[in-house]
């Protein structure tokens, strides 16, 4: 099956340590997958909060070209872009109307058959449990790691069409494969305030705050997460939380594909794990202790 | 607090949201589940029921200047929830983009409006969002120049914020969706 | 030949100031078949009936038509007096020029001309009249009760108490329903065991009723005043004539941990050999064979056979199926909890301190699981605060159902308020949406709990609980004070909407009644025939009909007996005879007639040639059952059936009559 | 008095001409349960409507063959109203929902046919909707009336 990729603007800048780990580890799985030639940006919450039809139709040209070269699968990793590429398949599958109105405007067609997925739908569904098993050289065990899915992953749920919109697993499952512990907690999807990040930072760290602080009472050793805003939000937004609340965190927050990298025996370097403003050492040298008394 | 319903005002306002939100809003019965699980409640001035019987009420100039409106970070966690299937969310959209067309810029909360509108305009000129731009232009329009600047240097440092933006090829194709739809 | 005879009435000025009666008896008179002709002040008075009697007599006739009121007024009258001079009743037709013509027209000219129409027609249909004899149904008077909850058991009581032998069928070990889980009944409070155990033993010890519990009905034929029934006796393994009820066998079982009570709601456990509660009625245990290690084990395990003292325990019992008629049966299957686990943000099935409401009335039951001291399943310490969830389930289509569950509001504020009454200083909050407190006392009732016994109502639904540090965080909004509201409470309650028993729909495709898309019975009439169902001769009453508390569920037992003492003061049930009729020689077997029947009315028929060889099958109507709606004509290609008093023939004639 | 008159007149032509609009025939075919008792209601409350209507009894709506339709038009009908009890209501619990499936499909047939689809109304009037028959009839009546033609034109294929 040809897949394409959609990287979305995120993995191209401040989320960059995603698409580095995620490449590296499709390297190591012998996996391939392309670029959509020339994407845009899918519009993200700006659109769909003030133009309905631009959250439609910014989505709907990336899907059209995938369409056009071939492709019917399409993985984008940022849970961000998926929910709004799923979007506009939705939108475009169920408004005939609607639909005219876009792929006009696109001069493309688009039949909305593309099956897209978010990381964790593509590593369980297209690369595999057993797979991934298989790969796994240096077990986590011994670390807790908290799943945190955030909104995007899982709402809405007649759209997203995505394990349980109160309490996935899929994430857990993966760290789970790693060898690791997942931990449970109750925020596992509440908001962490999501693109009001610039615009209601107070906002953003009450909300971000109680996620994690939650995840630190649970006794996890880091957080795993599947979607960019959310890393920027738990890991960039963490020491102003820390210095707001008065109570240390230290948790560091890594994408799925660098915990998935560092089980597979992947060098934290080249999984840009040094990236993160949440510095790893503490959690990567117990890795590294306990993967040596293996 | 008290209004006065002028009857064709609300029929007019009513009927303008519910076939922008493909739903009807008489199906609210007001249970209040999506304002208990909504995250971001605490800073709201109306609570999301209250937003959608202020709607069918025909209550458009307190609505559309109110700061729930901006304040909803579409997490869907009320749409989930809600009993009846009502697209609370998609309501929040349907506002935020009446108040957008009809020049409405909330009082309290312009700030999450402008990074809308910035961010729309750094995807119209670069196809793709170049985020240092993208935040410049943030603050400069905002002028909270130093909010989050401490930030800067450490991700700078970590690679995180590029300093060269690119163009894509097709941006002739964004310039006429940005046409077609604006 | 046809000898008719037509009666214009005047009725007073009533008919004649409008319709000029004597035009219309001289039309009559010249229409082919008609032999006599007359018009009178006041056909159905008794000098008007006399002198139609005396016409029949004299001319002999074959059919009457009477230009009169409508048929809904005298129709009965004027076939009663023409049954006394040896008429078939259904000879006479009715035109109503009465309702339908004097009344609502002016013109007199134009009203006579249309009184004219009408009477010819019913001069054409009655010429293609044919005899109809009313269907008498032989009664036996035996009812059958399903369900032994609170409605079952009242409806038993009342007919046996009427006479009539009763089979009451309960599919549990203990016949007692939801009603014996529940501890103390709104809005009065009184115990629900005290009231319940005396009906339950009365049930048992009655002379005229025979109690099957730990059965199922198996299968339905037949119909009104004829059903044959398979009552299916599952093996209890224990011999209930020679059992004692001393206990000594589920005493000496040694699988005491990992069964759930189901009467207890999975708040604490039963053993393999167990009655369900200590007041069960048979007190007689059930040997539950999924779970014995006897049967698991090869036979090992006899601890109970061993400790019974008159050795009443037989590992070898089979299912029995006994067979039976009966003239009547109750549906009285009751309800069920929803599943309130799909509630993600619940946490119900998750967090063991998030129970139902049926579990709390567990909890509060002296005969419960903690002896009556409110206790959290998780920890065994008492709650100091309790928040009570309302509409868990009810009143949301998309993942419940979109009724309200009707008892909710008045439990949930029972609930609040014994809570209160057990724990001093306790506080319960109670989120709800709509309070429902209509019937009698039960406003004051939840006014009381708030009032007196200080719960605080909260207008709004819960989006969320979840724990921390011991406590549950509950996440709701209060709409009136526009707020959203966090309160952490030690245990939190669901008022969990109720549904259909389970399989209720099989059971209802079995007794061929109509049930709603959840499964609830629907009644023959909404208003007027709420005790009947669809079919004859079968009856409703408890929750199976749908949401309702106990009292009405106890006056719907007592109608459903009624109706049956009713039935059955009658040695036959007589039947209108204008059913439907097949006429085999053409009849094609392709069955859309059953298709459309309502009223499982159409069964097949096979004839045979007196060497017993199949010659064909055709459909036959059940005059038991059959309503003459004439669905069944419509559906029939190759016009096979029709329906007795409207056939085809009648109707085409009808409107030739009315030829312009 | 002046009004009886033309009335009367119309009658008279009508009867000669046998094919006139201004005094149509119309049939009505009700259901015993429902409708019957509704138009007896009517007659109860003293109401008046247009006595044009003849009223064919059966027992439900159910029972109601569409070539019983096709039959009052031969006979010279201009209109044919169907009318029994409303959805859900059914006395005989469901004869109302096979009369309307039956003419939903049996309607092109009609057509087909040649029946101007205009002259044949379906409706429901409940044993309380005295008023309802009323009007009814009388708007039926008023828009039988303003169909243009003959007899003829009620089978436009011939």
């Amino acid at each position: 099956m040809k897949l394409a990729y959609y990287p979305g603007c995120s993995l191209k800048g401040t989320s960059f340590e995603y698409e580095v780990s995620l490449l590296k580890i499709l390297e190591v799985l012998n996996m391939e997958i392309k670029e959509i030639p020339d994407w845009n940006c899918c519009g993200a919450s700006a659109a769909h909060s003030i133009n309905h039809n631009l959250s439609v139709a910014l989505p709907a040209r990336n899907l059209a070209i995938a369409e056009k070269d071939g492709y019917e699968s399409v993985l984008a990793p940022c849970a961000a872009c998926s929910n709004r590429l799923k979007n506009a398949d939705y939108e475009l599958k169920n408004d005939d109307i609607l639909k005219k109105k876009i792929t006009d405007s696109l001069e493309m067609p688009y039949n909305a058959e593309m099956s897209i997925n978010n990381m964790l739908e593509f590593l369980i569904g297209v690369v595999g449990k057993d797979k991934i098993k298989s790969m796994v050289k240096k077990p986590l065990s011994g670390i807790k790691v908290a799943s945190y899915y955030g909104c995007l992953l899982v709402r809405p749920p007649k759209v997203m069409q995505f394990d349980d919109p109160e309490n996935p697993v899929t994430m857990d499952e993966l760290v789970a494969l790693t060898g690791a512990e997942p931990v449970d907690y109750s925020f596992k999807t509440e908001c962490c305030g999501a693109i009001n990040s610039l615009s209601k930072p107070d906002v953003v760290m009450a909300l971000t705050g109680n996620i994690l602080y939650d995840i630190k009472k649970n006794g996890a050793d880091l957080v795993v997460v599947a979607c960019p805003l959310c890393h920027s939000n738990l890991d960039v937004r963490q020491r102003e939380i820390e210095r707001k609340y008065d109570e240390k965190l230290g948790l560091p927050v890594l994408f799925i594909t660098e915990l998935l990298g560092l089980s597979f025996g992947i060098d934290p370097k080249d999984l840009a794990i040094d990236g993160h403003m949440v510095a790893a050492d503490r959690v990567l040298k117990k890795i590294k202790e306990l993967t040596n008394q293996q | 607090m008290k209004t006065v319903i002028n009857e064709q005002n609300r029929r007019n306002f009513a009927a303008q949201v519910e076939s922008m939100l493909h739903d009807k809003l008489a199906k609210c019965y007001q249970c209040g589940k999506c304002s208990a699980g909504c995250p971001v409640n605490f800073e709201m001035d109306y609570t999301p029921n209250q937003i959608i019987k202020m709607t069918e009420l025909g209550m458009e100039d307190k609505v559309l200047s109110s700061k729930t409106i901006w304040l909803c970070v579409s997490c869907n966690t009320c749409s989930t929830r809600c009993p009846k299937g009502f697209e609370v969310t998609g309501i929040m959209d349907v506002l935020r983009e009446i108040a957008e067309k009809k020049g409405i810029v909330s009082k309290v909360e312009k700030e999450v409006q402008m990074f809308h509108e910035v961010f729309l305009d750094n995807v119209k000129s670069n196809g793709r969002i170049f985020e240092l731009e993208l935040v410049g232009k943030y603050k400069l329009k905002t002028r909270h120049l130093f909010r989050d600047m401490f930030l800067a240097p450490k991700m700078l440092e970590k690679g995180k914020l590029k300093m060269h933006g690119e163009k894509i090829a097709g941006l002739n194709q964004i310039a006429k969706i940005f046409k077609d739809f604006e | 030949m046809a000898r008719i005879g037509v009666f214009v009435c005047w009725c007073g000025s009533n008919i004649a100031g409008t319709v000029d009666v004597e035009k219309v008896r001289e039309e009559a008179a010249k229409i082919p078949g008609v032999v006599s002709a007359l018009d009178y002040k006041y056909m159905c008075s008794d000098p008007g009936q006399n002198s139609l009697r005396n016409i029949i007599k004299e001319k002999n006739l074959t059919g009457i038509v009477l230009a009169a009121c409508s048929p809904h007024m005298h129709e009965n009258t004027f076939r009663k007096a023409a049954a006394k001079e040896g008429l078939n009743p259904y000879f006479v037709e009715i035109a109503n020029i009465r309702e339908q013509v004097s009344w609502v027209h002016e013109d007199k000219e134009r009203a006579t001309a249309k009184a004219v129409d009408l009477m010819k027609m019913m001069v054409e249909k009655v010429k293609r009249d044919r005899p109809i004899e009313d269907v008498r149904v032989p009664l036996n008077k035996k009812a059958l009760v399903i369900g032994g909850g609170i409605s079952g058991i009242q409806a038993a009581l009342d007919i046996a108490n009427g006479g009539v032998e009763v089979l009451l069928v309960e599919k549990e070990p203990s016949i007692g329903g939801r009603m014996i889980q529940l501890d103390e009944t709104f809005p009065t409070l009184d115990c629900s065991s005290c009231i319940m155990t005396p009906k339950m033993v009365e049930a048992n010890q009655h002379p005229n009723i025979k109690l099957y519990t730990y059965s199922e009905v198996e299968d339905i034929s037949g119909y009104i005043g004829n059903f044959k029934i398979k009552i299916k006796k599952k093996a209890r393994s224990v011999v209930e004539k020679d059992c004692t009820g001393c206990g000594e066998c589920w005493n000496a079982c040694p699988m005491h941990k990992n069964v759930k009570s189901e009467f207890n709601v999975n708040l604490s456990e039963r053993t393999a050999i167990y009655v369900p509660f200590p007041q069960a009625v048979p007190l007689v245990p059930v040997l539950d064979r999924s779970v014995c290690l006897h049967y698991k084990k090869g036979g090992k395990c006899q601890k109970c056979f061993d400790a019974c003292g008159p050795k009443c325990i037989d590992f070898s019992l089979q299912d029995e199926i006994i067979e039976e008629t009966v003239g009547a049966i109750v549906a009285s299957t009751g309800y069920d909890l929803m599943d309130t686990s799909m509630y993600g943000e619940y946490g119900y099935g998750k967090y063991k301190d998030v129970i139902s409401g049926l579990q709390f009335e567990r909890l509060l039951s002296a005969s419960g699981p903690t002896e009556g001291v409110i206790k959290r399943p998780s920890d065994g310490k008492t709650p100091q605060t309790i928040v009570f969830v309302q509409c868990v389930g009810s009143r949301d289509p998309e993942k419940g159902v979109p009724y309200c569950s009707k008892v909710c509001c008045m439990y949930t504020a029972k609930h609040a308020k014994l809570f209160a009454h057990k724990v001093h200083g306790s506080q319960s909050y109670v989120f709800y949406i709509d309070i429902r407190s209509t019937s009698k006392g039960y406003e004051e009732f939840v006014r009381g709990t708030m009032e007196q016994d200080g719960a605080i109502y909260l207008r709004g639904r819960v989006s969320k609980i979840y724990e921390d540090e011991g406590k549950l965080i509950v996440k709701g909004a209060d709409t009136l004070s526009g707020n959203q509201v966090e309160i952490a409470a030690d245990m939190v309650v669901l008022a969990t909407g109720v549904i259909p028993k389970k399989g209720s729909d099989k059971l209802a495709q079995m007794l061929g009644i109509s049930y709603d898309k959840y499964g609830f019975f629907t009644e023959s009439h909404p208003k007027l025939r709420p005790a009947e169902s669809s079919t004859a001769g079968i009856f409703l009453a408890g929750m199976a009909q749908g949401p309702r508390d106990i009292p009405e569920s106890v006056v719907s037992g007592s109608a459903a007996a009624s109706k049956i003492l009713g039935l059955f003061s009658k040695n036959e049930y007589e039947v209108e005879g204008t059913i439907a009729n097949v006429n085999e020689a053409t009849c094609v077997a392709c069955f859309y007639c059953q298709r459309v029947c309502a009223y499982n009315a159409i069964s097949k028929k096979e004839i045979k040639d007196r060497s017993g060889k199949l010659i064909k099958v055709v459909a036959n109507v059940n005059p038991g059952l059959c309503t003459g709606c004439g669905a069944c004509v419509n559906a029939c290609f190759s016009k096979s059936i029709d329906v007795k008093g409207f056939m085809d023939d009648q109707i085409y004639a009808e409107i030739k009559a009315l030829a312009v | 008095m002046e009004d009886k008159d033309v009335r009367k007149e119309n009658h008279t032509d009508s009867k000669i001409a046998g094919d006139g609009s201004a005094d149509p025939r119309i049939i009505a075919f009700v259901c015993n349960w429902c409708t019957y008792s509704g138009a007896d209601l009517a007659g109860t409350s003293r109401m008046k409507y247009s006595d044009n209507v003849r009223v064919i009894k059966l027992p439900c709506t159910g029972r109601i063959d569409p070539l019983f339709i096709v039959e009052a038009f031969k006979k010279g009908a201009k209109g044919v109203l169907v009318s029994g009890c409303h959805p859900g209501d059914c006395h005989y619990t469901s004869g109302n929902y096979h009369s309307r499936r039956k003419y939903a499909t049996f309607r092109d047939l009609l057509g087909y046919l040649g029946v101007d689809l205009d002259r044949v109304e379906f409706s429901w009037v409940s044993a309380s909707e005295g008023n309802k028959w009323v009007s009814i009839i009388n708007e039926f009546t008023d828009k039988i009336k303003s169909l243009p033609g003959k007899s003829t034109d009620i089978f436009t294929k011939k």
